[in-house]
């Protein structure tokens, strides 16, 4: 995914269309919580993992 | 209390629950106290939780959950009566009816009930009963009262 | 000073907050407590919970304040931030205010511990008067209010309330008497700070009930704090799911051709939000917390029997609206409900009737069908009106009604003699296996789910293994042992909520706060530490997750062997259609043409320029279906069971379930199928 | 009103069925019509039916005096005219006869019939009916000569004693609906607005808290609401359309001028709140009032029916396009009630638990919509300010208010005097009257020649104020300084024969029970201090615990979450800090100067005696004996001081120490 100054995670998600609620993120390995999504910030070349919880009806 | 009277009372009020203290009054003046069933009943009919209405039923003074007497003996109880002797009456009329305060005689006649200031304080103390106003009571005149309310002329 | 995020969706200025010399910023509502505790400040509460709204009763928690220059004091659980202020949780008239009150409650209740802890940390001796109320119990009522509420925002029952005024003021049932309404939940007695509230447990005396009832009513304050941002399973139940799954390219679409539809915002979840009740406790049973069973009050059919009148309708849950929605392309709110209305009417599963309806529509638009054959009904996707009435044929066993009640599986064959349909083509599109209906989620491209699905002992339906997420998005499990891995240990795990009668979705459907800290968050483990306190405090012991899954696997051996028994359980019959695994039509390929190229050039390691569609199709088709093969040989090995998929006398053994009559119908079906 | 000896016009009831809807142009009309109707006869015969006058036999003499105008045939020359509360209850039943002016008190049927024969016939005023000077005897025929008027200056109660409540055109005789006509044809919203900012009227509920800020507070709220439409289009009432209260809960014990201002003049109350609405572009209003005051209810409703045919209220208010329709919530008895937050849960339909006004009604109250809530005093003013301008109402009272409200009281304020004072009653007085002139110049002083102890001001929320405090002139701020409150204007005297500390037990005990019970400071410190004043009043209690009741009357007045329990301890400070030494009576000497506490008096029949044996029989513990014409003893065991020998002994024999 192309990396640009000031992407958040919340960007990376809404561009990827993870519009799941329950999401597990992290930078790097680093745990990322999810009300900082809007305000933590992406580094560039970095690995992005975002865990889809199972969830369902 | 038939359930048609109840639903007159809450047509009345458009069954509007913001109306709910008004249609408990009614249902109060209109049976002498708030019965559980009818409790119940209309805690249904406005889509209320029936807790809200005990609680209503428990903290205003114009309801009762027990039966009142047929007439309730109101002795006013505001600032001008109290300096003008009203626990002392309260004290003679709950002597004379032999019972005590907010209790209702035996044969189910009279409620006594302190009660807050009725505005009058011109003639105070004063003995409300029904829509009858009696001024300036002593302690003394409360036999005479008491036979007279009893004898049903006011 | 943080920057303030100007868009216009989120939040607008934050206000400066100075608490005992620390500042921060903070949204406009922000109560002083919150600030205090941002900065790990203590402010005592007692009539204070986080999972209910702020009452403001107790008043330990006076605070000095300064706005403007002016000094107040002012509680601090309540009092909102909006517009700069100082506070001083620690000021000589903070702790005198505090003190005060805390004496005066010490005067009443002098034995709570709650009480007692704080009047120690503030110095507070008893008072010289005797207060005419005096309770020495320590489990004794301090009118806090906490269990009032919790009743109301929590349970939305409203059951147990405060009654007289001033100091007759009391906490009681309705008339003193226990009410019908109360299920003995527990949500009040968790929440009380004294433990005035007893449970009385005589209906099916648990073990051990304090066990059960501290992970009870964990979840209970989850549901009531998190949901909201979570999956709002409060406000509009299951179908939360609808625009989640068109996002993924999940949502089964005209017959599970497609995974998404450009008319997704008219069935999506803030639609049904405005159509269920709110604040109802619709739970499977009254004190449910996640109340996910939603309701639709005053419907009026346009078709059937109930035409013109209000009715109400349990529903529409996500798979209702996946099934009488997209699956057969009708995107009207209206008509979704009346399908769902009708089919609980008549007593047919929604999701079969979905499903198969698909079926028919597309044959109809492959030509298999046609109005003559369809007794006049013009079943194109999208024909709402003729589904309905395709459902009222189907209750009267009138007409074509009658063919598409027996369900996919006889449809197939009976297209095939009678409408000279090609058995081959209506196979792969019939979405069936064991003669069940798929369930409402998209599996071409998770191969995990497509077992999951059609290995599912009952049929496919998702509730033994719901892979999706896990095996495509998250690409945690790349290789079939892995897949297997899954394959094992979640059929397992959900088979388990059905052997106990417990529902699934406490365990997924809302996320403990610190659950990604966990491994392995996919099993929130949290949840699963609370069922297993729930097994032991119900009958005792000391369960964990092994136990828990072997319990499941002894059940799930016998149903295979019960299955074999009747003649069934086979490899085959762990097959689904090609359409749950890949595109069947030219028409599905292009549609994600970019998609499938890419995966022959990487997976099949074949170049697709200047093949043709048809080419391309079977390429893939091939490597899926190996692969298929590959994943059952992978789960019948971690399941001990043969290639054939039948259990091993060594499995049963050691299961504990070789009983001679088990072991003699599993070599006899060894014999059969001849193999090692 | 000038009295012209004319034929009297056959006097024409209203249209039949349906009385026509009054407009802008015909509202003078109807006032001067009525005024000719009663111009046409030789005089008024003004009879007081206010709730203290009727429990006196108001309406037997209102209805005798019409029977024997009858019988003597001068139906036709002089009209009975029913009155609301003409203030002077002590004397009630009470007759004015107009244009002379002359005032009749006490009557009953035979001095009403002396008053026909002789007045109304022979045209000689009645002096034994007259009120009697308190100093000299002598009768004072002119009502405007009586002390009890002299002094007073009338603007709530402009209409007392003159309007028919029940009768609307009578009300607009006399002015009634002229300010709301002026607002609605030349008036803006912000004009009306302006007036009563510059008035610099504050709030006659109890806090006074300046009303014009409380309006435009309120219309900025409205206006900044989430739909942010301006109220002016909105049609349905939207969610931020504001809403206007009146508060006729009047739960302070022994205050009656909301009372009476609703029986005398309904529509000045309805058109200051017309008033209001059109100020603040509100087109609903609520008037919650009191259980107890069933006459004051049933006039209301008879005000707002006329209003409405007439197009005074509802719809096309004067036939303009400004619309407001009031409706009524009944009062359930709950004094907590009269906390704004509380009536507005009660209005709500729900327990009245006050909440925390960290956000004030004006920004979201009722129902969450933005809610104006004044007392009915506050808004019986609201004509009078836009009539004659808010200059002219801020010139009255103290302080210079032109620049702030808060600068001083201005206008005048009604007062209800009660307890052990000679001229019981309702006075109107100017703001900065001193306290004396209000009990011994208008009130009379203290009847049975005691001696003045206490007056206590600001119902249960306020202080008792000393002899030392009687030049103290009265506003807002001069009663706050001095430990008191202004409240809603209750008064209440009190003599030698009053015990300060039973009274401060007395105040305590009735908030006692009628606090909501919801916030600790208020339930429990109600009941701690109710338990030490007890311990007191039976000479059980020590001096420590007075320091004991000063930190609990801190934390109450501190911590509590409405001003009920804020201002429940000024009684039992101010009586701290006016009459210690009564205190230190009962904890030191075990002693009740006043003769008041049960456990602490004893009674004992004096050498005054003469053994008419009255006493013993009205006894009820027939705990006296002694022989006829003999000195008679109580004998103190038996004794339950129910206080009945001291009552009926006519020789004053009864001592009581």
């Amino acid at each position: 995914m192309p990396w640009r100054a000031g992407l958040t995670v919340a960007d990376v998600l809404r561009e990827r269309q993870f519009v799941f609620p329950l999401l597990v993120v992290s930078i790097d390995g680093v745990h990322v919580p999810r009300d900082a999504f809007a305000t933590t910030a992406v580094p560039e070349r970095a690995v992005v993992l975002v865990l889809h919880l199972m969830s369902g009806g | 209390m038939t359930t048609q009277k109840v639903d007159q009372i809450l047509d009345r009020w458009k069954r509007d629950p913001q109306y709910a203290i008004e249609i408990l009054q009614d249902i109060q003046e209109e049976h002498r106290h708030l019965p559980a069933d009818v409790l119940q009943y209309v805690a249904d009919a406005l889509a209320l939780p029936v807790g809200r209405l005990y609680h209503i039923g428990t903290f205003f003074k114009a309801f009762s959950l027990k039966p009142r007497g047929k007439h309730v003996l109101e002795v006013c109880m505001g600032t001008a009566c109290h300096v003008k002797g009203a626990p002392r009456v309260l004290d003679a009329i709950s002597r004379e009816l032999e019972v005590p305060e907010g209790g209702t005689t035996k044969d189910g006649n009279f409620t006594l009930e302190p009660v807050r200031c009725l505005g009058c304080c011109a003639i105070a103390p004063v003995v409300k009963v029904g829509k009858d106003l009696h001024g300036e009571i002593q302690a003394a005149r409360v036999k005479t009262l008491v036979k007279k309310l009893a004898e049903g002329q006011p | 000073m943080g920057s303030a995020t100007t868009t216009t969706t989120t939040t607008t200025a934050t206000i400066p907050v100075t608490v005992d010399g620390q500042t921060i910023e903070v949204k406009p509502g922000t109560t002083v407590l919150e600030a205090a505790r941002m900065l790990k400040i203590s402010i005592p509460t007692l009539c204070h919970h986080s999972a209910v709204e702020a009452y403001g009763a107790c008043r330990v928690c006076m605070t000095e304040i300064e706005v403007r220059g002016k000094k107040r004091m002012v509680t601090a659980c309540n009092f909102p931030i909006r517009e700069p202020l100082a506070v001083f949780a620690e000021s000589d008239a903070t702790k005198r205010q505090r003190r005060g009150v805390l004496s005066m409650m010490l005067a009443r209740w002098p034995n709570v511990p709650a009480i007692q802890t704080l009047a120690k940390r503030y110095g507070v001796q008893n008072p010289g008067y005797k207060h005419p109320l005096r309770n020495e119990a320590p489990d004794a009522c301090i009118l806090c209010g906490l269990c009032v509420k919790a009743c109301s925002e929590m349970v939305w029952e409203d059951v147990i309330a405060f009654a007289g005024r001033g100091a007759r003021r009391r906490v009681a049932m309705p008339f003193g008497k226990q009410s019908e309404r109360c299920t003995g939940c527990g949500t009040c007695a968790y929440i009380c700070p004294t433990g005035a509230i007893k449970v009385a447990d005589e209906k099916n005396n648990p073990v051990d009930p304090a066990r059960i009832r501290k992970y009870g009513f964990r979840l209970t304050k989850e549901m009531a704090t998190l949901d909201d941002s979570q999956c709002k399973m409060r406000r509009v139940g299951t179908a939360h799911l609808v625009e989640i799954m068109d996002a993924y390219d999940l949502l089964p679409t005209h017959n599970y051709k497609f995974g998404k539809h450009a008319e997704i915002a008219r069935i999506s979840s803030p639609v049904w939000t405005s159509l269920v009740r709110q604040n109802v406790p619709d739970g499977c049973w009254v004190g449910c917390q996640m109340s996910c069973a939603k309701a639709v009050d005053d419907f009026v059919p346009r078709t059937g029997p109930y035409k013109g009148r209000k009715v109400l309708v349990d529903g529409p849950e996500y798979e209702t609206v996946a099934s009488c929605g997209s699956n057969i392309g009708v995107f009207e709110p209206h008509d979704i409900i009346e399908l769902n209305f009708y089919c609980d009417t008549y007593g047919i599963d929604t999701i079969s009737f979905g499903t198969a309806c698909a079926f028919a529509m597309e044959c109809y638009e492959a030509g298999v069908l046609d109005k003559r054959k369809t007794g006049g009904l013009d079943l194109k996707f999208g024909n709402a009106t003729a589904a309905l009435e395709l459902l009222h044929h189907m209750s009267r066993g009138e007409g074509f009604g009658v063919l598409v009640g027996q369900g996919i599986r006889q449809m197939k064959r009976i297209f095939a003699e009678r409408f000279g349909g090609d058995p081959k083509f209506l196979h792969d599109i019939g979405m069936e296996a064991k003669g069940l209906e798929y369930s409402e989620y998209v599996s071409k491209e998770s191969l995990a789910q497509q077992a999951g699905y059609a290995m599912a002992q009952k049929g496919p339906q998702h509730d033994e293994a719901w892979l999706i997420f896990m095996d495509m998005v998250n690409k945690q499990l790349p290789t079939f042992e892995k897949k297997a891995e899954a394959l094992y240990y979640f059929p397992m795990w959900r088979t388990w909520f059905g052997l106990m009668g417990l529902c699934k979705l406490p365990w997924n459907d809302v996320e403990p706060e610190d659950n990604a800290k966990w491994p392995e968050p996919n099993k929130v483990p949290g949840h699963v530490e609370g069922y297993e306190n729930f097994l032991s405090g119900m009958i005792g012991g000391d369960f964990k997750i092994q136990d828990i899954l072997k319990m499941s696997e002894r059940v799930y051996n016998f149903q295979r062997v019960f299955a074999i028994r009747m003649g069934h359980g086979r490899r085959e019959d762990d097959r689904g259609p090609y359409r749950a695994m890949g595109p069947v039509t030219a028409e599905e390929y292009e549609s994600r043409a970019e998609r499938y190229d890419g995966q022959l050039k990487e997976l099949v390691k074949v170049d697709p320029a200047g093949k043709s569609t048809a080419q391309k199709m079977a390429l893939l088709r091939q490597y899926r279906e190996e692969q298929y093969e590959g994943v059952l040989d992978a789960v019948y090995k971690r399941r001990g069971w043969t290639r054939n998929g039948t259990p091993t006398p060594e499995t049963l053994k050691g299961l504990g379930i070789d009983y001679p009559w088990v072991v003699e119908v599993v070599k006899a079906r060894m014999a059969e199928e001849g193999s090692a | 009103m000038s009295a012209r000896a004319q034929r009297p016009p056959k006097e024409r009831r209203a249209t039949s069925a349906r009385a026509a809807r009054i407009s802008a142009r015909t509202l003078d009309a109807v006032g001067r019509k009525h005024q000719e109707l009663l111009a046409g006869y030789k005089g008024l015969l003004l009879v007081c039916t206010g709730t203290g006058c009727v429990s006196a036999g108001g309406f037997v003499i209102r209805d005798s005096l019409k029977a024997m105008l009858k019988k003597r045939r001068l139906d036709k020359k002089w009209l009975v005219v029913q009155t609301g509360c003409n203030g002077f209850c002590a004397m009630g039943p009470i007759l004015v006869v107009q244009p002379e002016g002359i005032f009749y008190e006490k009557l009953n049927e035979k001095s009403l019939e002396k008053v026909a024969e002789e007045h109304l016939v022979g045209g000689k005023p009645v002096k034994a009916s007259m009120h009697k000077d308190l100093a000299t005897g002598n009768p004072i025929a002119k009502m405007a000569e009586i002390p009890f008027f002299a002094k007073q200056q009338l603007i709530a109660l402009r209409n007392k004693g003159i309007v028919d409540p029940e009768n609307i055109e009578s009300a607009i005789a006399m002015g009634g609906y002229a300010a709301l006509k002026k607002a609605l044809t030349t008036m803006k919203p912000a004009d009306v607005l302006g007036e009563v900012m510059r008035s610099g009227i504050r709030g006659r509920g109890g806090a006074g808290f300046p009303t014009g800020a409380k309006w435009e507070s309120c219309i900025k709220a409205s206006a900044t609401g989430a739909t942010g439409e301006s109220n002016a289009q909105a049609v349905r009432p939207s969610p931020t359309k504001p809403v206007l209260v009146c508060n006729a809960d009047e739960g302070d014990p022994g205050a009656f001028m909301d009372r009476s201002i609703i029986e005398t003049d309904p529509h000045a109350v309805l058109e200051g709140m017309c008033l209001g609405a059109y100020a603040i572009g509100a087109s609903e209003g609520f008037i919650y009032i009191r259980k107890e005051y069933p006459l004051a209810l049933e006039r209301l409703e008879k005000a707002m029916a006329q209003a409405r045919e007439r197009g005074l209220l509802g719809k096309r208010i004067l036939g303009s396009d400004f619309a407001f329709d009031i409706k009524i919530h009944r009062g359930a008895g709950a004094f907590v009630c009269g906390e704004s937050t509380a009536l507005m849960a009660s209005m709500e339909g729900r327990v009245g638990e006050p909440r925390a006004k960290y956000v004030h009604n004006v920004e979201s109250g009722y129902m969450g919509r933005p809610t104006v809530l004044n007392n009915v005093e506050t808004w019986a003013n609201v004509p009078v300010i836009v009539e004659k301008g808010g200059a002219w109402f801020g010139s009255i009272g103290t302080g210079d208010v032109a620049k702030s409200p808060w600068n001083g009281s201005s206008g005048t304020k009604v007062f209800s005097r009660v307890g052990n004072i000679a001229n019981t009653g309702l006075v109107e007085v100017p703001m900065g009257i001193r306290l004396k002139e209000i009990i011994f110049d208008i009130g009379g002083g203290i009847p049975g020649g005691r001696e003045f102890k206490a007056v206590q001001t600001g119902g249960p929320s306020g202080g008792c104020l000393p002899k030392s405090m009687l030049d103290l002139p009265v506003d807002f701020d001069t009663l706050a300084k001095a430990g008191s409150m202004m409240g809603s204007g209750g008064m209440i005297v009190m003599d030698d024969r009053t015990c300060m500390v039973d009274v401060a037990k007395y105040f305590i005990d009735f908030l006692k029970d009628e606090s909501c019970g919801k916030c600790t400071p208020c339930r429990e410190g109600l009941i701690a201090v109710s338990e030490i004043l007890g311990a007191i009043t039976r000479g059980q209690a020590t001096e420590a615990l007075l320091g004991e009741l000063e930190g609990l009357c801190d934390t109450m007045a501190v911590s509590s979450l409405c001003q009920l329990g804020a201002t429940a301890p000024n009684p039992v400070l101010s009586t701290l800090k006016y009459f210690r030494d009564e205190y230190l009576a009962h904890i030191r000497e075990r002693k009740c100067p006043a003769g008041v506490c049960k456990s602490l008096i004893r009674y004992e029949i004096t050498p005054n005696c003469n053994g008419c044996h009255v006493c013993a029989r009205n006894c009820p513990t027939n705990c006296i004996s002694g022989d006829k014409k003999k000195l008679h003893v109580i004998d103190a065991n038996a004794c339950i001081k129910c206080g009945i020998c001291r009552d009926v002994c006519k020789f004053d024999a009864v001592r009581v120490g």
